[in-house]
């Protein structure tokens, strides 16, 4: 059964992907990839990963997301749609598209990857929250405190950007 | 999309926005062309006419007890008032006086008429913000108006209880009782009014400093009533020119000077309380008296012009009839309250926010029939 | 075994919504005319272009939104083992919120969480 | 003063007594009663009662007769308890218009656009004189529209200037008895053929 | 002030004014259309006068002339007069608009043009306010007919 | 510190609003004044004065008071009342004098002003206080007031 | 893991994923939607870290929490790329690629 | 993780249970099972939005010296079971220049949502769907996607009044959903896992979080009550379909169905917040005082539903009482106190655990 789920979301990332960079009204492409991402959280429910699964819904779906239909709304008007692209410059991306994909897959497909052994279970967020609090080996606390600067550099960059020259005003 | 065409197509940030002509927050029918920026208003303009009833020109063919009950339907909240001045600019022009009796009731029935009108206000303004309690709350008081003019009146509403000479006919038997009743009453209720919404802090933050019209632009823009005396601009028939038997009571007039939404409210919040004053004062000893003065059945008011005003709920009602001394009038004009205090609407609206302009109006308290007419 | 339950949930949940939705459709009476197919604006045709722009207050909060969203996220693994490691714990999130709490301070200066 | 009256609980029981209308009788005279004929099924009768208990208006009181309309909705009268509370802003999700006041030349139009935008089924009531024939603007007026029903077709009218809650309660019980008749497969949509005349 | 004081004020102010206070509580002046903006501007602005509150604005069709009544007041002295114009035009007529000196008269002018197609000359924008724009005709004129909408009784 | 004298002040003050429709809302069937309409039709009078309908009493012997006199068309307002009259020979005085065909009221049109009341010289309208009369079909509305076959009384003049 | 299914099945997937996220960056016109395929390879690569973690080293983290930090990564970096193309847009009214030239001059 | 059938110690479930497994092959009977959970939980959906849309219109009727629907069925419990047979018999309108797709994915987007929340409460110890690991973060998450419907909704419906309430509908949710979020995190502290079951069991034993916590636990509350009253777009936060300003908001254009699900959404949303109020704060299934937890066949779902619904009653209140806000107001009543707050009671929270303050 969770063979049929996995080629059931699989199908799902797929079409909507392609449906995401194809689509000529940008809304719907922002719900098309919204729809790869939902399903992409699918995909971690099915092995189990929830946190990841939540989070990737939260900070994507959730935010990411909507930050895009925001934009889109700013910029965009329901009965607009995109320009086309020349043809030309389709083909030429599509071949090689898939000559990348042809290249990556071969390689994937000549190697043979040693899969583990060790018995699989779940992961529990301790886990990763003791992981992301030790500072030994694997920890990843500097990191964890990186984030928050990085966050930070972000907000103050955001807001420089969008207030421009308002911001000298006052 | 060429450049140009999108240029041309967003470089207009604004957007036209129709409020109104069936909106909740249109008071009936009110419609208002908002030009809008984000939700910034930048231009309100009031599109009227949707109840225009072409009263005035129908009152050119009317004879004077006619025109007693059209009226009525203009500004329906505050209908006795207006019957009061069609009746007194009759009154006045046929040199009739009205006994004591007559002037202490259509007093009593007018302050009663203001109550009603303000309860509903009040039940509207919170509405219109938002706290959607205070309608039934208001409306429970009203209830109990509507039964004493019910009673007395015959009807609800439009009651057309005066006539020129004088009233239709006696005040009922249970009238003092009732009407004592309900003070008693409403005096309960007005503190709990204030406890429920005046000072709230939601109602004070969304009313405080919003939609300030100054005493300078109240006098040039006409402005009447409790939104004139929101702004400091003393404007209160009853007390600059008396009529009825509002001389002969003792009232103070409610006037602040902060000019905005929430002064409007308080006001009228007000004006509640000497209403109640004015109708304690004269409901014990109302005096006995003709009814009703005769009339002639036509009435021919002689050649002249006669300009007549009250203190309607909303503000000013001025009746200016000009007759030219046969049955019917030759022009009557409405000064009605509402109009001029649309006007300032678009003046003390701009550069705020769409709740900002749905709290300003509901602090107006328009009435659309009243101005369209 | 996976969280699959959930995927059937929401696949079933999917298709019972729509197939309401789709006996609705069938079982409605219909009627068509030219102003139903027009926007509804309180009963007047609209005026102007359809087109809106807002100012700029509205997605600066998204991306604030973002920006704390992402740090409940990594909030959450060190809420709920917090109890077990302590003073690392204390200390770590001290400093995190705390460089987070000037980055909401500069915006409160900058007024960007004032919307005009 | 006062005269008890009898009280035609069914309308059409009161069918003997109708007068007849004088010839310049203005306007158009819509006769009730839609699809009453028919057979009426079971899964009709199940959608009817459910569309007969659950009427909400849309928000159109123009001018007094509103005010009454309020009144109705308060705390004396409380049509609530009928479920009719749930008033709505936007036309699209109403399925009765209360037409409470006067109708003019001007707001005619966004009636009708109203009317049409409204989702079927949809139903109407005249509340006071003005909607049924403009009552104390009938004649005179310049700009008043004599009935509401030269604009749209109406279900129950309510005399009155304005009527009493009580009235307004009557109208809305006697438009669910005309909604429990109603049967899906022969319903006509009374906007049809309204504009030509043909009722 | 009595009105016969506000009459020798007024008086000054301009040329072939005509008073009246017969069948009129008020005191009535008539202005000629070419002196109304001068005149009302000064009746604001003379500090014996101001009149800041025009509380009625009325349009008037007199039968042969069409125009227009104010009904002005001071708040601080609380003094009244009535101004009225008169425009002889019926087919075109004119008035200068009023609305810079008392802002309440854009409306009203709105509504006289409205119902009496009086023209006013520098008003912002004259539209139709209360009858929809392709109206025809200025009902509230004497000689106003309208077979279609009105019933007469 | 205006930022934390400004939450408690904000929260007593949503308290105290609070306060107010809990007390109803646990008064709630006491405090609510509903009326059972129509389970009260029996029991709900109107005020003797309630301006529901004009109507046109008749006596046992299908008479009533109305001369034809049409004083209630002039007063009516909005032509509400139509009168049909029509000259008849009084079999007592042998003259003729004006009768009334049918006396025509517009319920759909009348305001419940009461002016045809007042007006009316002999009392033969008066008000009645029903207040239902809606209906599916508005000609119903239109009614003649005298019954038919029915003749003046004796006596009543204008 | 997935029953029943090979690294080999998820890793084709991974890479279809990735490139049609290269195909729209190259092909598409507006800014957003360029953006929109960035999304998708860094989801591809996500999703691959999680995989690869989950099938040959399941009793590490290190791909969860890398797949974490790529995600708040993606959430920054789409943040500030978003505002800046507001902004851009406020100032040349358009988010298409070809527009942005004419910032040059 | 755990995935309970709905263990009701009744014969009847297992006799199901056993009865499909014995005539299908195992994956498919526990497909049938999950669809068959599926739509019983659906029913519970559609059953709880129904009487939610009751109780809100009893209740405010109680608020206004009303007495509510009263006239179809016994005290008007069927008046909603009409309304929702009139919506579906109801035509589904839309005007010409909407984007199709989207506008009709709107609504489903919102009603899914809602849905997948409520499915991972525990209602009573047995009586839970999925008992996930995550299971607060997963209602977090879930509940941060509902929004897209509305803003998608909004916009495709090509209707100012309806992207007007759009915007604002995707400002206030996102805004409020970080309050949320911190203020489910000071609890998360104290009981030190995600898992609803456990956070249950947590407070079987150390009393209710709102009284192990302290004031920092209250303070949460409080947020998140606030917090969660704008999450579902209720007065005084109901910007979105402020009557006064925007007539219907977002689903202008929407009519039967589809407005029928926004208009459910909006109710079980309110579920949820509730929910999870009484998960985290008021002990889920727990009978106060443990006073039934020696009758072994008193249905815990009661006590679950009571506190519900006091929950839900004092929302309602919020929503009968007061004012709505202005969109700057909103945001400044999040961005400058509830936030900041909310970040300082979360550390206020760590210390006082850290230091082994609790009871
Ligand atoms: S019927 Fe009477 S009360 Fe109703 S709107 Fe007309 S005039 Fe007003
Ligand atoms: S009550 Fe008034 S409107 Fe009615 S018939 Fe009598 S006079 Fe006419
Ligand atoms: S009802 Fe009265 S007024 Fe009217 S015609 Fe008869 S007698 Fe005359």
């Amino acid at each position: 059964m969770e063979a049929i789920l996995f080629y059931i979301l699989a199908a799902l990332i797929i079409i909507f992907a392609v449906a995401s960079v194809t689509s000529r009204k940008i809304l719907r492409a922002v719900i098309y990839l919204l729809f790869v991402l939902i399903s992409i959280a699918g995909l971690y429910f099915l092995i189990n990963y929830n946190l990841l699964a939540a989070i990737q819904l939260t900070v994507y779906a959730g935010g990411v997301i909507v930050l895009f239909i925001f934009s889109v709304l700013l910029v965009h008007h329901v009965e607009l749609e995109l320009e086309k692209t020349p043809l030309k410059r389709k083909i030429i991306a599509g071949i090689l598209s898939l000559l990348g994909l042809g290249i990556t897959l071969w390689s994937i497909f000549t190697y043979t990857f040693k899969t583990a052994t060790t018995t699989y279970s779940s992961i529990e967020v301790r886990d990763i929250g003791l992981k992301l609090l030790s500072y030994g080996d694997g920890g990843y606390i500097l990191p964890f405190e990186v984030i928050s600067v990085l966050l930070v550099a972000v907000m103050i960059g955001a807001i420089i950007v969008a207030k421009g020259e308002k911001l000298k005003e006052n | 999309m060429a450049d140009q065409e999108l240029e041309t197509k967003i470089k207009t940030e604004e957007y036209f926005v129709n409020m109104g002509p069936q909106h909740p927050a249109a008071h009936g029918v009110l419609r208002l062309l908002l030009t809008i920026d984000g939700e910034i208003i930048k231009n309100v303009e009031p599109d009227l006419g949707y109840i225009h009833r072409s009263i005035e020109k129908m009152c050119e063919r009317d004879s004077y007890q006619q025109i007693v009950h059209l009226t009525d339907r203009m500004d329906y909240l505050s209908s006795n008032i207006n019957n009061e001045a069609v009746c007194l600019a009759v009154e006045k022009a046929l040199e009739i006086e009205v006994s004591d009796r007559v002037k202490v009731i259509r007093t009593i029935i007018s302050e009663l008429t203001r109550i009603a009108s303000h309860c509903l206000w009040w039940g509207v303004m919170g509405m219109d913000l938002g706290a959607l309690t205070t309608y039934f709350y208001a409306f429970r008081d009203r209830e109990y108006i509507n039964d004493i003019f019910e009673e007395t009146c015959g009807a609800r509403l439009t009651m057309n209880y005066n006539a020129p000479g004088g009233l239709m006919f006696d005040i009922h038997p249970n009238f003092v009782k009732r009407t004592k009743d309900f003070i008693k009453h409403f005096k309960t209720k007005i503190p709990e009014y204030d406890r429920l919404v005046t000072g709230n802090v939601i109602f004070q933050k969304r009313t405080k400093g919003v939609g300030v019209l100054t005493k300078e632009d109240a006098i040039s823009y006409g402005v009447t009533g409790p939104v004139a005396r929101g702004s400091g601009l003393s404007s209160d028939v009853r007390k600059l020119h008396p009529y009825s038997a509002y001389d002969r009571v003792d009232f103070k007039e409610a006037l602040l000077t902060a000019g905005d939404t929430f002064a409007r409210y308080e006001v009228r919040i007000m004006e509640l309380w000497e209403s109640i004053s004015i109708i304690e004062q004269l409901i014990d000893n109302i005096p006995e008296g003709e009814i009703k003065a005769t009339t002639k059945a036509v009435i021919k008011l002689p050649k002249g012009e006669y300009y007549q005003r009250v203190e309607a709920a909303r503000g000013e009602l001025g009746v200016y009839i000009n007759s030219t001394g046969t049955k019917n009038p030759y022009r009557v004009k409405f000064r009605s309250p509402g109009f001029s205090n649309l006007s300032v609407l678009n003046h003390i609206t701009k550069g705020s926010k769409i709740a900002d302009l749905v709290a300003t109006m509901a602090s107006f308290d328009f009435v659309i029939p009243d101005i369209d007419r | 075994m996976g969280s699959e339950a959930i995927i059937v949930f929401f696949l079933a949940a999917v298709v019972l919504v729509v197939g309401a939705n789709f006996l609705s459709n069938l079982i409605s009476h219909k009627s068509d005319n030219p102003q139903k197919r027009e926007p509804y604006e309180c009963g007047v045709p609209t005026i102007g272009p359809t087109w809106i722009q807002f100012n700029v207050g509205y997605y600066l909060f998204a991306i604030l939104f973002l920006i704390f969203d992402v740090e409940v996220a990594f909030l959450i693994p060190w809420a709920v083992v917090f109890k077990e490691v302590g003073t690392v714990a204390l200390v770590e999130i001290i400093v995190f919120i705390f460089i987070l709490g000037l980055g909401l301070l500069y915006a409160y200066k900058k007024r960007a969480l004032r919307w005009e | 003063m006062g005269v008890e009256k009898k009280r035609f609980l069914n309308q059409f029981e009161a069918d003997g007594l109708k007068q007849v209308v004088p010839e310049d009788f203005p306007g158009k005279v819509i006769p009730g009663g839609n699809g009453g004929n028919f057979v009426v099924t079971t899964l009709d009768s199940v959608i009817n009662w459910g569309r007969s208990n659950s009427l909400w208006p849309l928000y159109f009181g123009t001018s007094c007769c509103a005010i009454e309309m309020m009144q109705t909705g308060a705390p004396r009268h409380d049509f609530s308890r009928f479920g009719f509370e749930v008033a709505r802003p936007s036309a699209r999700q109403a399925d009765l218009i209360i037409i409470a006041g006067t109708i003019v030349n001007k707001m005619g139009p966004v009636l009708r656009r109203l009317y049409d935008q409204m989702a079927e089924p949809k139903y109407v009531i005249a509340m006071g004189a003005c909607a049924i024939s403009g009552g104390p603007f009938y004649y005179n007026s310049y700009s008043v529209i004599k009935g509401a029903d030269h604009v749209i077709p109406v279900d129950v009218y309510i005399p009155g200037c304005p009527p009493r809650p009580e009235a307004l309660l009557e109208g809305m019980i006697m438009l669910q008895q005309k909604i429990k008749t109603e049967n899906m497969s022969h319903k006509v949509n009374p906007i049809d053929g309204f504009d030509e005349g043909k009722v | 002030m009595k009105n016969e004081d506000l009459q020798n004020i007024i008086n000054g102010l301009g040329e072939n004014l005509e008073f009246s206070t017969e069948e009129s509580e008020f005191l009535n002046v008539l202005v000629p259309k070419e002196q109304l903006h001068t005149i009302c501007s000064q009746l604001k602005s003379n500090k014996d006068l101001k009149f800041d509150y025009a509380f009625c604005i009325t349009g008037m069709d007199w039968g042969k002339e069409l125009g227009v009544i104010y009904h002005l007041n001071s708040t601080e002295f609380k003094h009244e007069i009535v101004v009225k114009v008169k425009t002889e035009d019926r087919e075109n007529p004119t008035l200068d608009s009023v609305h810079d000196i008392w802002q309440t008269a854009e409306f009203h002018e709105l509504e006289i043009y409205d119902f009496f197609g009086i023209k006013f000359n520098n008003h912002p924008k004259l539209r139709r306010l209360f009858l929809t724009p392709d109206w025809e005709g200025f009902p509230l004129r004497k000689d106003y007919v309208d077979e279609a909408n009105m019933i007469i009784k | 510190m205006s930022y934390f004298s400004d939450i408690y002040n904000g929260v007593k003050s949503l308290i105290t609003g609070m306060k107010v429709t809990g007390g109803y809302f646990i008064h709630a069937r006491k405090g609510a004044i509903t009326q059972q309409y129509p389970d009260n039709r029996e029991t709900l009078k109107m005020f003797d004065r309630f301006r529901g309908e004009v109507v046109m009493p008749h006596d046992e012997n299908n008479q009533h008071r109305c001369t034809g006199c049409q004083s209630c068309e002039i007063a009516c307002p909005n032509g509400s009342i139509e009168i049909i009259w029509d000259r008849a020979i009084d079999p007592e005085t042998g003259k003729k004098k004006k009768k009334i065909d049918k006396h025509i009221y517009h319920l759909s049109m009348c305001t419940m002003c009461g002016l045809c009341i007042e007006a009316c010289p002999t009392d033969a309208i008066v008000w009645a206080q029903n207040y239902e009369n809606s209906v599916y079909d508005r000609s119903y509305l239109t009614k003649t007031l005298n019954q038919p076959g029915s003749t003046v009384q004796a006596g009543v003049e204008d | 893991m997935i029953a029943g299914i090979n690294i080999y099945e998820i890793l084709t997937l991974t890479s279809i994923l990735f490139f049609i996220g290269l195909y729209g960056f190259f092909t598409r016109e507006n800014l957003i939607t360029v953006l929109l395929s960035i999304e998708l390879i860094l989801n591809a690569s996500a999703l691959n870290f999680v995989l690869i973690n989950t099938y040959l080293y399941p009793d590490l983290l290190q791909g969860a929490i890398f797949t974490i930090f790529i995600i708040a990564l993606a959430a920054a970096e789409t943040a500030l790329a978003i505002a800046i193309i507001i902004n851009l847009y406020k100032l040349i009214y358009s988010v298409e690629v070809k527009d942005t030239e004419t910032m040059k001059y | 993780m755990n995935f309970l059938i709905m263990n009701i110690p009744l014969n009847i479930t297992s006799t199901i249970h056993d009865w499909i497994y014995s005539i299908m092959p195992e994956t498919a009977a526990s497909i049938t099972i999950m669809v068959l959970i599926a739509v019983i939980y659906l029913a519970l959906f559609a059953i709880i939005g129904l009487y939610l849309v009751l109780l809100e219109r009893k209740v405010a009727a109680w608020f206004q010296l009303r007495l509510g629907p009263n006239r179809v069925g016994p005290w008007g419990i069927f008046q909603t079971i009409a309304d929702a047979l009139k919506l579906v018999s109801k035509e589904l309108t839309s005007n010409d220049r909407i984007d199709k797709f989207l506008y009709n994915l709107a609504p489903y987007f919102v009603i899914v949502s809602t849905l997948i929340g409520i499915s991972v409460f525990p209602f009573s110890k047995q009586f839970q769907a999925f008992d996930i690991n995550i299971g607060l973060f997963f209602l977090f998450a879930v509940s941060s996607i509902g929004v897209i419907g509305i803003l998608v909704g909004g916009w495709a419906s090509n209707n100012k009044f309806a992207l007007i309430g759009a915007m604002r509908s995707g400002l206030q949710t996102i805004s409020y959903e970080l309050s949320v979020g911190l203020s489910l995190l000071t609890m998360v502290l104290l009981t030190g896992t995600l898992q609803l079951s456990e956070i249950i069991e947590v407070q079987r034993t150390g009393g209710w979080l709102i009284l192990q916590g302290h004031i920092p636990a209250i303070i949460a509350f409080m947020i998140f009550m606030i917090a969660g009253t704008a999450e579902t777009n209720r007065a005084p936060f109901d910007l979105v379909e402020a009557e006064s300003e925007l007539g219907a908001g977002f689903h202008t254009e929407y009519s039967g169905m589809k407005f029928a699900y926004f208009f459910l959404a909006e109710f079980i949303n309110m579920f949820i917040i509730a929910s999870i109020a009484v998960v985290v704060f008021f002990g889920g299934w727990l009978s106060p005082f443990g006073i039934t937890d020696g009758i072994t066949w008193f249905p815990e779902v009661l006590w679950f539903l009571i506190k519900v619904v006091m929950i839900i009653i004092l929302m309602m209140w919020f929503r009968w009482t007061f004012p709505r806000l202005r969109v700057d107001q909103l945001l400044t009543l999040e961005w400058k106190y509830l936030l900041p707050i909310n970040l300082a009671n979360l550390m206020f929270m760590a210390v006082i655990i850290w230091m082994n303050w609790t009871i």
